[in-house]
């Protein structure tokens, strides 16, 4: 079943085609690599799939659903998630507040039963808790449950970055860049937990890479951008062959 | 200072460790690069090569080591003092003023400069270096296209007059076409001008193609340097970053 | 109720503070102008934690808060003298409709104006307090009783000691679960980044709009009391120097802090007041003077402000 | 036909006005545009102006162009000390702590020179350097005082324009407006520029003081309050850190400022101003002339 759907998409900014007609689709459960040159409109074709900007032209459809319109909050709320190239964490909040709050949006108390603390409010704010504990411990992060964001080591930020948009308990997550920044043998850690947490979490994932190896090594689909435009959807190793992508991203073939 | 040949260098960087917060980025870097002289410097996004070259034209202070430039120490410069010592970067994704036109770009690049005359020897070289940008000079530096950006941010930064070249990356988002045309530009003005150019790239093929000596960088120490020629055989260097 | 117990140790706290000022103010030990400094000193209190729901943990920065202050004020001077209000029972409802009525316009002029950010939104709150000082300057036009310029006078002096200060035992209580509950949490994250938090799914707009209808309420309700304690309104009483007065209290306190912003109210117009008994106006002048200093030196030295307690 | 003149010359009046905005809101736009901050102190350097021609005037009876030189002069080193002293130091603090500073700054000047052992908190008649005269044409009336305000106003612009399009640090200061890092490496001093920056702004401001007095010639020590704010929504409405915005959007609120003066009521003045705001906030945030950015 296709879970995404975007059709000819298109944005532009002061006349530059950030993203110039680009229409894929994600199958569910699979993991969806997305590739190519800084500038190539990676990151603005996340940004119109959340929500955060509204498309020039096209369409989105997430189940069916067209979210082309939707208000960015709404996204977590229908199932999609997504993390930020460069951390958008909640720095002086702590790691706990961090989650806390991604499990929440989806409570159903108001504020007249948090101001008079009824049964049911305490057993909602009880049950969140808990369910953020797991995600912090499944994260390896207990032990920093009360230290700020902001005191964490890069790994353990970009941990934490994870595990909060996995909070809001989506279908489809929206990962970008997660390698930067980190060695190889971070990267092969950061590919087995990507792999853990699909499993885990049975969710469908977009990522955007710059890491090769880790992203031919986790995919089931690449597709390759450069100047907005697709130049290529395939498996990695139709990928890795194709002279277009020779030509335009990797300069040459790989293994 | 002497290397090997007994020349002086013409920088050399020595120890240096930079932080962003806590977090560092630079664990006691060592460098240097001699006159007439291109060096690359790779490793993957994020391992530091940015870091490394804003440290060098004063944008970051170090926390530890220093920063020599001929007999000068540097490390606690700020950067527009840098530019006038004749260290001139070329920031990654090239920075060109969109407002600014061609030719206010270029001004702007020989701002330290206060010899008119020189001033106008620089701009004649720039423009037969780059004649393309000679047909653009009026037009607004944001209309340009991306190998044409790449082109007016070296004439902007060889409008400093500069002794080392700082280049950023100057692959980024262009073409392999593009990016063999910049290359053979930074060859020209590295031989016909007799600057030293330390270059920092993802694309370890293009810089251990034009270099002498290649650094690579992974997270935030150099792990391995020689002879470009040398190093496009090594074992380790063909699977981490050549990936053949 | 868990309302109350939840909350022990500060009723507790509150109930012995009660007792030592009653004893104060029936003993005769504090003048009758000690007794109004203090209770006026409440009455800032309360204001204030209005604002610092908006900008201490909301992050949403206003210079017009006087207006909302300001706009209590009136509805409630206005009511109470038309209507010939003089007992604690029949002022409560006002106090409410007060609050509301302040909350109410907070949250229309929030609508358009939260979508600004930072020195925009400023610009812009600054704005609504100018125009409001400007409707109050004028208000003799609308009826007579408002005075315009020449200020609102007669009002019936109802406010008491026990009234403000078992409402703001009440308010804080309340307060402190709201920033307790999801919606705290939620106001915290807008603060931080609110990108990040529409990311997660948090409906910024909406929850930015109830941090500053709240706040504006909370400050409608100390205009108010202010109204009846004074017995005196003057248009000068809410332009931006009162803004700015309430921005330095949340300084002090510390942003997102709800007893340091209680302190703070108290050391201010204890400050401000106290050198008013001490100084010479002469002096008094120099006042205004200090307080930027003051104002500047903060910035440099602690941004955040001073009482203000920091995770690990 | 009567309507139509008397529309006309609220037209001239409103510009007199305008001129003045727009010599004010050129110092916001300006400083915004290479510190992201809304000066809360340009009004009061503008107040400054007027004080300082005052003196000069009353006190040592100097020719009108020293007036303007050594007001420029003043006001410059106001401007640029307020830079120094306060700004500075900020330089990397989050926004509102320097906007909290900016308003600091600003109830400094105004309450400092407020104390009656500095000048007074009241007002206090300027002296004119020359007597009023008015030219009537056979449909509009044109006073000395306006055709000297439209005068040094025009000077002023011209003189910054080449300033600011035909000089290497006007061209390192709209470096500096769109990325003070890479201007850097081009060896443009951040440091300079914005006090370059101040100073000119500031001068424009002190220009504008004397211009006022002379117009209006009643000053106060909070009298750059309601003008420096209308002369920074002049900024906005003409799209902030856009040059020539600020000087059309300092006539526009000029002349709108008159027109409801002289067809509604001076009381609505304020107040339609800052519908203006709110209109220019919510429908075009980036004002007339400005440019649109898009970021994450």
């Amino acid at each position: 079943m296709k879970i995404l759907e975007v059709m000819e998409l298109e944005k532009n900014f002061g006349g530059i085609k950030a993203v110039d007609n680009i229409s894929f689709f994600i199958e569910e459960g699979e993991v969806f690599g997305i590739i190519g040159p800084n500038g190539a409109g990676k990151t603005t074709l996340f940004n119109l799939i959340s929500g955060i900007y509204t498309p020039d032209k096209g369409k989105i459809f997430f189940k069916g659903k067209d979210i082309t319109d939707i208000p960015p909050y709404m996204l977590p709320h229908f199932g999609i998630s997504r993390t930020f190239q460069n951390m958008r964490l909640f720095g002086s909040l702590t790691v706990l507040e961090n989650i806390l709050p991604a499990i929440m949006v989806k409570n159903s108390y108001n504020i007249f039963q948090a101001i008079f603390r009824t049964g049911s409010y305490l057993d909602m704010e009880k049950d969140a808790y808990n369910r953020a504990c797991e995600l912090i411990e499944f994260f390896g992060l207990t032990e920093k449950m009360e230290y700020s964001a902001s005191s964490l080591s890069y790994g353990e930020q970009r941990r934490l970055e994870l595990a909060r948009a996995l909070a809001t308990e989506p279908t489809l997550i929206l990962i970008d860049e997660p390698g930067a920044g980190m060695n190889p043998k971070e990267i092969w850690d950061l590919a087995l937990m990507i792999k853990a947490i699909k499993e885990k979490f049975s969710l469908t994932i977009a990522i955007i890479e710059h890491q090769m190896n880790l992203i031919m090594n986790i995919s089931d689909r690449i597709m390759v951008m450069d100047f907005g435009e697709e130049i290529m959807t395939g498996t990695p190793q139709e990928v890795k062959k194709d002279k277009r992508v020779i030509e335009a991203y990797l300069g040459e073939e790989l293994d | 200072m002497n290397n090997i040949e007994g020349n002086d260098f013409l920088l050399r960087v020595d120890n240096v460790t930079v932080k962003y917060g806590n977090i560092p980025a630079l664990r006691g870097v060592s460098l240097y690069i001699d006159r007439g002289e291109m060096i690359s410097v790779i490793g993957a996004n994020g391992a530091g090569k940015t870091t490394l070259l804003k440290t060098i034209s004063g944008l970051l202070k170090p926390v530890q080591g220093n920063i020599r430039f001929g007999s000068l120490n540097i490390e606690n410069l700020r950067p527009d003092r840098v530019v006038k010592k004749g260290i001139v970067m070329v920031p990654e994704g090239r920075k060109i003023f969109p407002d600014l036109t061609v030719k206010e770009n270029l001004e702007l690049g020989a701002y330290t400069i206060k010899d008119r005359t020189i001033k106008k020897e620089l701009f004649e070289l720039v423009l037969s270096t780059f004649p393309r940008l000679k047909e653009r000079l009026k037009q607004h530096g944001g209309t340009l296209s991306g190998g044409e950006q790449q082109m007016l941010a070296m004439g902007r930064a060889l409008m400093g007059n500069p002794k080392l070249l700082l280049l950023d990356e100057p692959s980024m988002g262009l073409s392999p076409i593009f990016t063999r045309e910049i290359f053979s530009l930074i060859e020209l003005v590295r031989k016909e001008k007799n600057i030293s150019i330390i270059i920092v790239e993802q694309n370890a093929h293009m810089a251990l193609e034009h270099s002498q000596r290649t650094y690579i960088l992974e997270n935030g120490e150099i792990i391995m340097e020689g002879f470009s020629s040398d190093l496009k055989h090594n074992q380790r260097v063909i699977e981490a970053y050549l990936g053949v | 109720m868990r309302f109350f117990r939840e909350s022990k140790q500060f009723i507790i706290v509150m109930f012995i503070l009660y007792v030592v000022l009653k004893i104060l103010f029936i003993s005769g030990m504090a003048s009758p102008y000690i007794q109004q400094i203090i209770q006026y000193a409440i009455i800032i209190a309360l204001a204030s934690l209005g604002l610092n729901i908006i900008y201490g943990f909301t992050g949403q920065f206003s210079l017009g808060h006087a207006a909302f202050y300001g706009i209590g004020a009136y509805t409630s001077a206005y009511i109470t003298k038309m209507f010939g209000i003089d007992n604690i029972f029949s002022y409560i409802p006002v106090l409410m409709l007060c609050g509301i009525i302040s909350g109410l316009i907070g949250f229309l002029i929030g609508i358009p104006i939260l979508k600004l950010k930072d020195d925009f939104l400023a610009i812009a709150t600054l704005g609504f307090g100018t125009l409001v000082r400007v409707f109050f300057d004028n208000s003799d036009k609308i009826t007579d009783v408002l005075g315009g310029s020449r200020g609102f006078v007669g009002i019936p002096k109802i406010t008491n000691l026990d009234l403000v200060l078992v409402v703001f035992a009440f308010i804080v209580i309340i307060t402190r679960y709201m920033i307790k509950s999801r919606f705290g949490l939620f106001w915290r994250c807008i603060k931080e980044d609110e990108l990040a938090a529409t990311s997660i799914g948090i409906n910024t707009a909406n929850m930015k709009l109830m941090a500053f209808t709240y706040g504006c309420m909370l400050a409608g309700c100390g205009g108010a009391f202010y109204a009846n304690l004074y017995s005196f309104l003057h248009p000068s009483n809410f332009d931006i120097l009162r803004s700015i007065d309430f921005l330095i209290i949340v300084i002090i306190g510390g942003m997102g802090n709800i007893t340091g912003t209680i302190y703070a109210s108290i050391i201010w117009v204890g400050f401000i007041e106290g050198l008013r008994i001490v100084l010479p106006s002469e002096i008094m002048d120099l006042r205004w003077v200090v307080i930027p200093v003051l104002l500047i030196c903060i910035m440099m030295w602690r941004p955040y402000g001073i009482m203000v307690k920091k995770p690990r | 036909m009567e309507h139509i003149i008397y529309i006309l010359q609220q037209v001239v009046n409103g510009l007199q006005l305008g001129a003045v905005y727009a010599l004010i809101a050129l110092g916001y736009t300006m400083v915004y545009g290479v510190l992201r901050l809304i000066n809360f102190a340009h009004g009061d350097v503008f107040m400054l102006g007027a004080f300082v021609a005052y003196f000069l005037i009353s006190k040592f009876s100097m020719p009108i162009y020293l007036v303007f030189i050594l007001t420029m002069f003043s006001c410059a080193l106001v401007g640029y000390l307020i830079e120094k002293i306060a700004y500075k130091p900020l330089r990397d603090a989050p926004k509102i702590s320097l906007l909290i500073t900016a308003v600091g700054v600003s109830l400094f000047l105004e309450y400092f020179l407020s104390l009656n052992a500095i000048f007074t908190p009241n007002y206090i008649a300027f002296p004119r350097p020359f007597d009023v005269k008015a030219y009537d044409f056979t449909f509009l009336s044109i006073t000395n005082v306006q055709v000297i305000i439209f005068i040094i106003t025009f000077i002023s612009l011209f003189i910054l324009y080449l300033l600011i399009y035909k000089t290497k640090y006007g061209i390192a200061m709209r470096a500096v407006s769109h990325d003070k890092e890479t201007a850097s490496l081009m060896g443009v001093g951040i440091d300079g520029i914005i006090s370059f920056t101040f100073i000119v702004g500031a001068s424009l401001a002190g220009v504008g003081g004397i211009l006022y007095g002379i117009a209006y010639p009643q000053i106060n020590v909070f009298m750059g309050i309601m003008p420096g704010i209308k002369s920074f929504i002049a900024a906005v409405l003409g799209g902030i850190g856009v040059i020539h915005g600020a000087v059309a959007g300092g006539l526009i609120i000029g002349i709108c400022e008159v027109f409801v003066s002289a067809f509604l009521s001076s009381t609505f003045r304020d107040g339609v101003i800052f519908i203006i705001l709110f209109a220019v906030l919510l429908f075009r945030p980036r004002g007339l002339f400005g440019k649109r950015i898009e970021k994450v």
